[in-house]
């Protein structure tokens, strides 16, 4: 874990509604493993707390991360400028890879909204051998972004792209026809979406791995605000930021 | 620079700790600061057995500050004499438990376990916690309560001992003199304030426990006001907490007459917070011609008797 | 949709009302702020004779929130009825007189000067100013003399009687139990937190009184903490201050249990603060389909007995 | 009084280290007042509270602050971009212009620092028939702001330009060799420096009129936040932001 004074590199429009963000964060980017996050300071004191971003990409020495304007501290980010410096703390959490050790045949990666961050990085640098197959839940069409992710299915809420429905629709017609017992399912997005995502990947008895969004103070270890229930076994409670974000989502209650 | 300060014979490096619950057991921010430039590290609170804590959402941002309600969750005396304290011994910081409990037995059962282990300088004991039902602030608004805890605790160690007060009483100068009578060697404050947030979309309270602890920059002036009137209404040490970020804040609680800081929230923004507000009142006395740190606490300019509080004491 | 709320059988057009010491007499914003669509304003607190109030400095920012010390400066009762009056009577918005003073005599003597006057619809008592040393917050932290001033004023007047609270109390609940015990239609809260900030480089306090009252977004969740203590103790009408700033903050007090609330530090930002809240709530009403604002007061969904505050109703 | 959600038209530098910000703001170039100033929210929440500025110069519709980055404020509106919308209350406070009635023939400007800020639109809107001399005190060369003002008298304390020391010296020069008895002195800048000024109009019985800093809550009257002592009279304390900013320096202590 490094905490950088990073400078932006650029910042630019993904789609019109999503923004990315490029920062150039030698020794993170030398760590970095695809679903981790970093955890940006935008503001002196407002907000106060550290705002989360998953790892876009990682390029060199360059990593990315991509938003879109929510709040304040997402209005604060679209504001800055190349050239400006970003205090950063990273990489924080797990990463999908572990969960990726096995033997299987195809990585689902299923993503709602923002949820797609962690997916370019992920494709990236998953085992080329093993198929990946892409679901991206929207908005709109000015919510998706397809870009370095493979096999791209996309769902939209008002059908002006893609499937018109949600992504777990989208997701049951392909796995459908498609021989669900080599598939593994990685999640980002919504929690509701996750959840049924979940729900449904048991029933089918596949295993599925979803990168856990909550509330977070410190985003390292330290104030224990990120609580998640396990379903039983030894702890009540994992905390998000280090023993996830990326739970098999059979371990905890969504 | 003479900076260092001394408790019941134990000389600590520097003014400035690591408040507890906000720096885990002192392990977790390898990598990004150097432990051993803090005055000491105080631990997330013990129990004698686990807790778990309370349920999700724990935490809810507010204006310059958070609500907390982690309810004590912590690995229990024993876990923390196994996993724990073997790295902390390694250090050379001091290390100072910070102690919860819903009893006196419990907090004297705590306290005896970490007895033999050298490299726990003394104890901090937490009896204002707000997110616990059984224990914390009830005892931490009853006097009686936090005298009869300070009493049977003092019997029971030579180490520092030092009383962690809540903000959320009328005259917290009480609470202090019971601690100052039972032979404290100093008491700490404050721990966070009572307060509550709540989602207007889904009406529900941000916290699973409706009402949480507030900490971070938001209460530093009821932190300091606290401040004020301890020093004056008692000998033994205060140490100044709440909504420290800068050297500038701790200074402010030096003037006021704190002889240390803790640092909380803070941490959770940068984790190196305590080391470099160490090295900024350095740099302060420095400039002002101080030689000693010292000459700084409770080096306030102010008309005597001015404030509300001064008639209270 | 239904936004009136009435108390001791006088109706508010709306819930919002304008904090005492944040919006002058109700006559220094002409041509900010349309104070007819507020639910009513509460002056400056009055007192029998004008007082000058504290030395310079009286005001100091601080992270989301502010510090003053003010001492109750004001105009004295007959200077407003000769004065300011006037003006408010030709006003459709309600107008509440604050009153505070230095002894009960004085509370009654300020009260027995506006009961002529219908255009005053009743009084809110402060007994919780932190910067004035006699009077002020040193009746609002005993329950007995809280009591007394409501006892006394009670038998004096037919209008509104509303007790302004302090947060600087161990339960707040306990003082709200005596006003609703001695027939106050009413309780307010919460006035300011006792507070500090100290310049550095003077070494001085940053208000020439030493400690003073902080207030805005800062001791928002604090304010919510209180009335969530204060709507559960007692069946009188709770009315929320306390950080108050856009509709969402008023919409939390309302959940809550709040029936009203004032904007005050607010005011300072942008006077017409209190119309802008309370069309706010009105959309926030209509957006969840509710006709009466009524419907949201008291609708927090919370478990029961969560908060250590529950444990000590 | 008008609160106007103005737009930046102008942001630019006078000197290395004095910014000039101009706004488009009708109802307040319409109303406004040589010794006036307008209060600015800079920030949402960080800083709270409106921070006021002295109206430097209003031209059409067009009004303008000058100002140097010190803190929080006044660093949030250094990243103001023209087209940016600020939420401004003014014209607040009294105006210099009152203070001119009556019989004198120089009007002598006294400025330190930030201080001269209101003094090129008292200039403009000056009786014309009048002479006017002023005096300028400033850290360097880098914090001189002349442009709108008339026969300039520079003093700064590094002596990088004019006169080395103090402006109160260099005015004591000039007086010395001119009839004071038919001027009038109006003051803006740091406390100490009006204070020492304020005396020495006194001693040599030069009416002075200061502007008078102080912290203030809100600017119009509503907070009695901004309390300055009388010396003697009716009421022990004036409120800054209404009874002035100016007032007559025999009337207040200073
Ligand atoms: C591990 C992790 C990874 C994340 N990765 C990304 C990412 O790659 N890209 C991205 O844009 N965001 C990501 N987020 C969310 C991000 O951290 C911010 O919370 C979000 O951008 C909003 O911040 P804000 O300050 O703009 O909004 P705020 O002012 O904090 O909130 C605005 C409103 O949105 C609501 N809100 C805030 N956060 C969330 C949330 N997470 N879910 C639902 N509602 C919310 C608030 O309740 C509030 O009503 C991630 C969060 C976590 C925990
Ligand atoms: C009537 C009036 C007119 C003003 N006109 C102008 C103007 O035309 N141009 C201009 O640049 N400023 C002017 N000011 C001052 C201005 O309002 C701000 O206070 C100043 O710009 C600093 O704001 P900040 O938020 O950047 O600094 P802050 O973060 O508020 O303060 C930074 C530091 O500077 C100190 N400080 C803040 N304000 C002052 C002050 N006024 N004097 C001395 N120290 C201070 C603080 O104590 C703090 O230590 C005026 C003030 C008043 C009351
Ligand atoms: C997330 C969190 C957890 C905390 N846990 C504890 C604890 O276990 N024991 C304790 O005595 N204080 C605890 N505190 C209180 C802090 O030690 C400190 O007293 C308080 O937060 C005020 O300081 P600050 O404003 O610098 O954070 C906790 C505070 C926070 C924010
Ligand atoms: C400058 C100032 C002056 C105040 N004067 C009074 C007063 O005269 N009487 C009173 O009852 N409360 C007074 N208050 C308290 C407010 O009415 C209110 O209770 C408090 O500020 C909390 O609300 P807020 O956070 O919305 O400001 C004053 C507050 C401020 C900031
Ligand atoms: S966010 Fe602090 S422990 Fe996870
Ligand atoms: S600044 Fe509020 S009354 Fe003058």
């Amino acid at each position: 874990m490094h905490q950088e004074h990073a400078v932006i590199r650029s910042l630019t429009n993904l789609t019109p509604e999503i923004k990315r963000l490029t920062l150039h964060a030698p020794s993170i980017c030398r760590d970095a493993q695809p679903g981790q996050f970093l955890n940006i300071r935008v503001d002196a004191n407002f907000p106060l707390l550290r705002r989360p971003f998953s790892i876009f990409d990682v390029d060199g020495e360059e990593v990315s991360i991509m938003f879109n304007v929510i709040g304040r501290g997402t209005t604060v980010l679209a504001r800055k400028e190349p050239g400006d410096t970003l205090d950063i703390i990273g990489p924080c959490g797990n990463s999908f890879l572990p969960f990726t050790d096995g033997d299987y045949d195809t990585s689902i990666l299923v993503a709602g909204g923002i949820g797609v961050a962690p997916f370019p990085f992920l494709t990236k640098r998953m085992d080329a051998a093993r198929r990946i197959e892409t679901f991206i839940g929207a908005r709109g069409k000015d919510f998706v972004v397809e870009g370095g992710m493979k096999n791209i299915h996309i769902a939209t809420d008002d059908g002006s792209m893609g499937y018109h429905g949600t992504v777990l629709e989208l997701l049951k017609e392909h796995l459908h026809t498609h021989d669900a017992g080599a598939a593994r399912l990685f999640l980002c997005g919504p929690s509701r979406m996750m959840r049924a995502v979940a729900e449904y990947a048991l029933e089918r008895n596949i295993p599925a791995y979803a990168s856990i969004e909550c509330e977070m103070a410190c985003g390292i270890g330290l104030c224990q605000g990120c609580a998640v229930e396990s379903n039983g076994g030894g702890k009540k409670y994992f905390l998000v930021c280090t023993d996830g974000t990326i739970f098999d989502t059979r371990t905890v209650k969504m | 620079m003479n900076e260092s300060f001394t408790l019941r014979g134990v000389t600590f490096q520097n003014r400035v700790f690591t408040a507890s619950g906000t720096f885990g057991y002192g392990d977790e921010t390898t990598g990004l600061v150097n432990v051993n430039k803090l005055g000491g590290i105080i631990t997330k609170s013990l129990s004698l057995k686990p807790r778990d804590g309370n349920p999700a959402p724990r935490i809810a941002e507010t204006a310059s500050g958070m609500l907390n309600s982690i309810g004590l969750a912590n690995i229990g005396v024993q876990h923390f004499i196994d996993e724990k304290l073997p790295t902390l011994r390694s250090l050379s910081t001091k290390v100072i438990a910070n102690i919860a409990a819903s009893s006196i037995d419990e907090y004297c059962a705590v306290a005896e376990a970490l007895e033999p282990f050298a490299e726990i300088a003394g104890y901090e004991i937490n009896v204002s916690c707000p997110n616990v039902k059984e224990g914390g602030l009830n005892f931490g608004t009853d006097p009686n309560q936090v005298a009869r805890i300070a009493r049977e605790l003092r019997r029971r160690t030579e180490k520092i001992l030092i009383v962690k007060l809540t903000p959320n009483v009328t005259h917290i100068s009480e609470f202090a003199r019971a601690c100052e009578a039972e032979g404290m060697d100093a008491v700490s404050a404050v721990n966070t304030l009572i307060g509550m947030a709540v989602n207007i979309h889904t009406r529900k309270p941000k916290l699973s426990s409706t009402t949480g602890g507030l900490s971070g920059p938001a209460i530093k002036p009821v932190a300091l006001a606290k401040v004020y009137e301890l020093t004056r209404a008692v000998k033994i040490p205060v140490i100044g907490i709440g909504g420290i970020a800068t050297w500038e804040d701790a200074v402010e609680f030096l003037l006021v007459g704190a002889s240390a800081v803790q640092v909380g929230t803070a941490n959770f923004i940068s984790p190196a917070t305590g080391v470099t507000i160490a090295e900024g009142i350095r740099a302060y006395c420095a400039s002002h011609g101080f030689a000693d740190v010292d000459a700084i606490v409770g080096a306030l300019i102010a008309e005597k008797n001015r404030s509300v509080i001064d008639s209270w004491l």
